[in-house]
């Protein structure tokens, strides 16, 4: 498989996109209402499912890598929990209580929760409520003041990380009594009753906080907001927290990733992804990006639509491509292969309406961000 | 003065592709709504702060951006009567034709002479770095339109005259 | 019928307004302190300038703007002293006074460019401009999103 | 077509061609003119017979100015009395009389499309001979009244003999904004021409907006936004002569149609103009659009499909 593998599936955009397991299926949302289950055994993608009771556009898929279930949610302001039984999706739907639309939602590592991001404000924490044998939630609600844009699992799989539009990167402890053993301490605090704000984090730039992740370790925030920054925050057990601010020239990042302790995946309003390094915690750095922006050479085309374009633009050259792959803004970077502590490739989804499978090689680094032509 | 005009033109290039980094967004105050924040103004913090972009005083753009819509005002360069009549005409005739020109908004801000407003729906269909270019091209021939018109409505005025007072000789 | 006129998402309580999200933008300082510190740096670039260090000078004017609200008469000084500085310098010697400048004091430059491009009947738009277009080859579109995004207003 | 002409073409194009035609037939035809002009032509007797009746507003005013010695001067025998019902003037031709010669003939035919130019022309002849007679030192000064022609509904022609000259003023209306504006320069240039050295001749031409000019001052007209006075200030030089007088007032007589229509014209240029740069900005936009030509495309279904 060539690197970046480009796959292009429909024109619209790819509001989010998930791979199973054995990334042997992929299920995505092509801006509409419906989930498309790929299978992706073969180099050929094909759609095997469609998944259609939700009835406004779905806003995030999470596919869980070991129970094979997916979780769905929607600006209908439903979640939906698939599972496959003799070859068929069936829908779960998830007690969310919330009133405004779901906008991004994770299953924790344990795969025995998930937290669904919303418009009200709030954050549904999960879990499956064995004597009502449905998903029932609890709300993660103060201090949050805006939609929560995204939301990331520590892999102790009780504290919680949110970005939201209120311009703050938070953690919170997502602790169901029943469901989680009480955890080990760690860097964030060790009383974790539900709903405790362990970290809240902001660039004074402002901008929403339109991505989190933790790092591997669990023990660093990483949050991309839309002053086109990354922030990585170390908190302290004093409460001082140090906040590494790195300001980029390029436009926004929605979506970031770590690849591995040291090195952060970012991509966004600039259609490429980008790499941030720092080789002792605190110089953090763009390096530069990971599509190498070659020119595309022109395909010759035929008299007739030159006519044709002549007739509609007013110009006979067709010139709108951008030298990236992606030619609209990427909308989620997400592990492909690898470890979590030393991802080997990662997969984009753009609103171009491509999946890409990129090799994670920061020896083919571009350096010269400028001739990203946005 | 025209040497002014090119940076200016870089200016609100620049400026616009800084700002139409739009998102799908779904209203927090309306349930199951999705409209553009910076016309609905009911959520402050998804709203940015507005920028103006000014050649002279006459001419001047307003770009105001929320989380999912832009909103850019133009205020076309008038230096007397008949180019008032001639910016308000052609604006006037392009706002009739709103549908067609799918990012065009009805009516101007106050204020301005014409307004347009770009959502997350037109940046997912259509190029934006191409969106940015009508907008840029727009200002440019618009300016450009109305002194040639103006120059065609005076050249024209003058023929009629000289040719119906030169049938007294 | 007058109910019917209410606003009622004002009674949202939820709601995050402006005057907060200014309020969470403010520096904690009283007007009078940032009103003298805006003149102190005004009298500090003058004498920068007749001593004819324009790159002295233009750090300078960039330095601790006044943020928050109620600050107009301070906003309104510092944007002069910092026009003042700009139009000292050639064109030619724009790139390298950019160069000269630090990541934030080129954000808290850009933020002052448009600033001073929303007063057109006060300042000279062209001199404005040139200055942006060199500053956003250095800086990105990135700078100008961040005068969008931040809170920290200059005027 | 830059002038415009004097009479009424319909009117002369369909006679030339009733008396060109071989067999006679009924007519019956409603024309109209501008200012409101009406004209209605009839075969009421025989079909040889045509009656050209006409009906203009401002009729009585002109009687008054002696619009009927011009009448009799020109149509003389041809002149029916009374006029058809509800018209002012009616003419009469007789097929079966009219001279044989091509050139007699269409003489016949000008005349008749130029009947309400002629009826016009009364408050001009007669400000004419006053002002001669302010020249003629045999003669008593006359005292000579400012003759007003409500042609129009809201616009007037004002003519006035004075000691050396002869005062035409237009009043005009511009009903919105646009027309108002395009008048302005329209008008401004024709102040400015005579500032050409080949137009040094050409009668001067003043004009005001909203207030009307000091000679009208005493009728206490309203003033209006929307008004315009347009003074010609015309001198001997400009009627002396009787070839240059009928054609100095054929000419002022068009003055205002003349304006109206080319504002109209450059109106409508515009107008084009526009249609043709939106399109132009359609095509810019649409730049802004993906549009895979000929490239085939996978549907979400997997189905490939082509482009046309």
């Amino acid at each position: 498989m060539s690197s970046p593998d480009v796959h292009e599936l429909t024109l619209s955009p790819i509001t989010a996109h998930s791979f199973n397991g054995d990334r042997t299926k992929l299920a995505v949302c092509p801006n509409d209402t419906n989930v498309h289950i790929y299978n992706t055994s073969s180099n050929n993608w094909s759609i095997e499912a469609t998944l259609k009771d939700h009835d406004k556009v779905v806003t995030g898929i999470d596919f869980a890598p070991n129970s094979n279930r997916i979780v769905t949610c929607s600006q209908d302001r439903n979640a939906y929990v698939w599972t496959q039984e003799n070859g068929v999706w069936k829908p779960a739907l998830v007690l969310l209580r919330i009133n405004r639309a779901a906008t991004y939602v994770r299953w924790s590592p344990n795969e025995d929760k998930f937290a669904v991001a919303s418009g009200a404000r709030a954050i549904s924490v999960c879990y499956f409520d064995e004597d009502n044998d449905w998903w029932g939630s609890k709300h993660i609600k103060k201090p949050i003041r805006s939609t929560v844009l995204s939301v990331d699992w520590h892999p102790n799989n009780v504290l919680l990380a949110s970005g939201s539009a209120d311009m703050k990167a938070r953690v919170f402890s997502a602790f169901i009594k029943g469901v989680d053993k009480k955890p080990a301490p760690t860097v964030w605090g060790d009383k974790l009753p539900f709903n405790t704000l362990c970290g809240e984090f902001q660039s004074n730039r402002g901008g929403w906080v339109h991505s989190v992740a933790f790092s591997p370790s669990g023990d660093v925030l990483a949050f991309a907001g839309h002053d086109s920054s990354i922030n990585i925050a170390y908190p302290s057990a004093d409460g001082n927290p140090t906040v590494v601010t790195v300001v980029t020239p390029s436009l926004p990042y929605l979506s970031l990733i770590w690849a591995n302790d040291r090195q952060i995946v970012a991509a966004g309003h600039d259609c490429a992804p980008v790499l941030f390094e720092t080789s002792d915690n605190q110089d953090w750095h763009l390096t530069g990006s990971l599509d190498e922006n070659k020119k595309k050479t022109s395909i010759s085309t035929s008299v007739l639509s030159r006519f044709k374009t002549m007739d509609s633009r007013g110009s006979s050259d067709n010139d709108t491509d951008l030298n990236t792959i992606h030619q609209n803004t990427i909308l989620q970077v997400r592990p492909y292969s690898g470890s979590p502590d030393q991802v080997a490739q990662f997969s984009t989804a753009g609103v171009d309406g491509k999946i890409v499978i990129w090799d994670f090689d920061p020896s083919r680094v571009a350096k010269d961000l400028s001739s990203l032509r946005v | 003065m025209s040497n002014t005009l090119r940076p200016y033109l870089t200016a609100v290039r620049s400026t616009l592709t800084a700002a139409m980094c739009v998102e799908n967004f779904s209203s927090q105050v309306v349930e199951r709504h999705n409209k553009p924040e910076i016309e609905a103004g009911t959520s402050k913090e998804v709203i940015m702060n507005p920028l103006m972009i000014s050649r002279n005083e006459n001419e001047q753009v307003l770009i105001e951006t929320s989380v999912n819509s832009v909103r850019i005002s133009i205020k076309i360069k008038q230096a007397d009567d008949l180019e008032t009549i001639l910016c308000h005409k052609f604006s006037r005739f392009m706002m009739m034709r709103a549908d067609n020109f799918v990012i065009l908004r009805r009516k101007p801000v106050d204020g301005y002479d014409i307004s347009f407003l770009i959502t997350n729906t037109h940046t997912e269909q259509m190029y934006k770095h191409k969106l940015v270019d009508f907008i840029v091209h727009f200002m440019e021939a618009v300016d450009r339109e109305i002194s040639e018109m103006k120059l065609s409505v005076n050249k024209r005025a003058r023929t009629v005259a000289e040719s119906y007072l030169g049938q007294f000789m | 019928m007058a109910f019917r006129r209410i606003d009622i998402d004002q009674y949202d309580e939820d709601i995050y307004t402006e005057e907060e999200i200014l309020a969470d933008a403010e520096s904690g300082r009283s007007i009078d302190e940032i009103n003298s510190v805006v003149d102190a740096r005004a009298t500090d670039v003058r004498n920068l300038l007749t001593r004819g260090n324009n790159s002295d000078a233009l750090t300078k004017s960039l330095e601790d703007p006044p943020y928050g609200r109620n600050l107009e008469s301070a906003k309104a000084k510092n944007i002069k002293t910092v026009v003042d500085v700009l139009n000292q310098f050639r064109a030619n010697d724009i790139p390298t006074a950019i160069k000269g400048l630090n990541l934030d004091q080129q954000d808290v430059l850009m933020k002052y460019l448009y600033a001073a491009l929303s007063k057109p009947e006060q300042f000279n738009s062209g001199m404005i401009l040139n200055w942006h277009e060199k500053l956003t080859e250095v800086a990105g579109p990135g700078s100008i999103v961040r005068v969008m995004t931040d809170k920290r207003t200059v005027f | 077509m830059i002038l415009l002409d004097y009479h009424n073409v319909i009117l002369h194009d369909t006679l030339s061609a009733r008396f060109e035609s071989e067999k006679p037939e009924a007519l019956d035809m409603t024309i109209v003119d501008f200012d409101g002009v009406l004209y209605h032509l009839s075969t009421p007797t025989s079909k040889t017979n045509i009656q050209i009746s006409f009906k203009w507003r401002c009729f009585p005013e002109l009687i008054n100015y002696g619009a009927n010695d011009i009448l009799q001067r020109e149509y003389g025998t041809m002149l029916v009395t009374p006029p058809q019902q509800g018209f002012d003037v009616t003419l009469n031709v007789d097929l079966t009389s009219l001279p044989q010669e091509a050139e007699a003939r269409e003489e016949l035919i000008r005349k008749v499309s130029l009947l309400k130019r002629n009826i016009m022309a009364a408050p001009f002849e007669r400000a004419f001979k006053e002002q001669e007679q302010f020249e003629d030192e045999k003669q008593a000064n006359p005292n000579p009244e400012l003759m007003a022609v409500h042609y129009r509904e809201d616009e007037a022609i004002y003519v006035k003999a004075n000691q050396d000259r002869v005062t035409v003023i237009f009043s005009t209306r511009f009903k919105d904004e646009t027309d108002r504006v395009f008048g302005k320069v329209f008008l401004q240039e024709f102040v400015d021409a005579r500032k050409r050295q080949d137009l040094q001749n050409a009668p001067p031409v003043l004009f005001s907006t909203r207030e009307p000019p000091l000679e009208l001052r005493h009728l206490n007209l309203q003033d209006s936004e929307e008004m315009s006075y347009i003074t010609f200030v015309l001198f001997p030089r400009h009627f002396a002569a009787l070839d240059v007088r009928e054609e100095t007032i054929s000419r002022i007589q068009i003055f205002r149609d003349y304006l109206h229509y080319h504002i109209k014209c450059a109106k409508a240029y515009m107008h084009t103009r526009m249609r043709a740069r939106v399109r132009d900005f359609l095509k810019v936009l649409n730049r802004a659009k993906p549009e895979n030509i000929n490239v085939e495309k996978k549907t979400a279904t997997g189905r490939t499909f082509r482009r046309t």
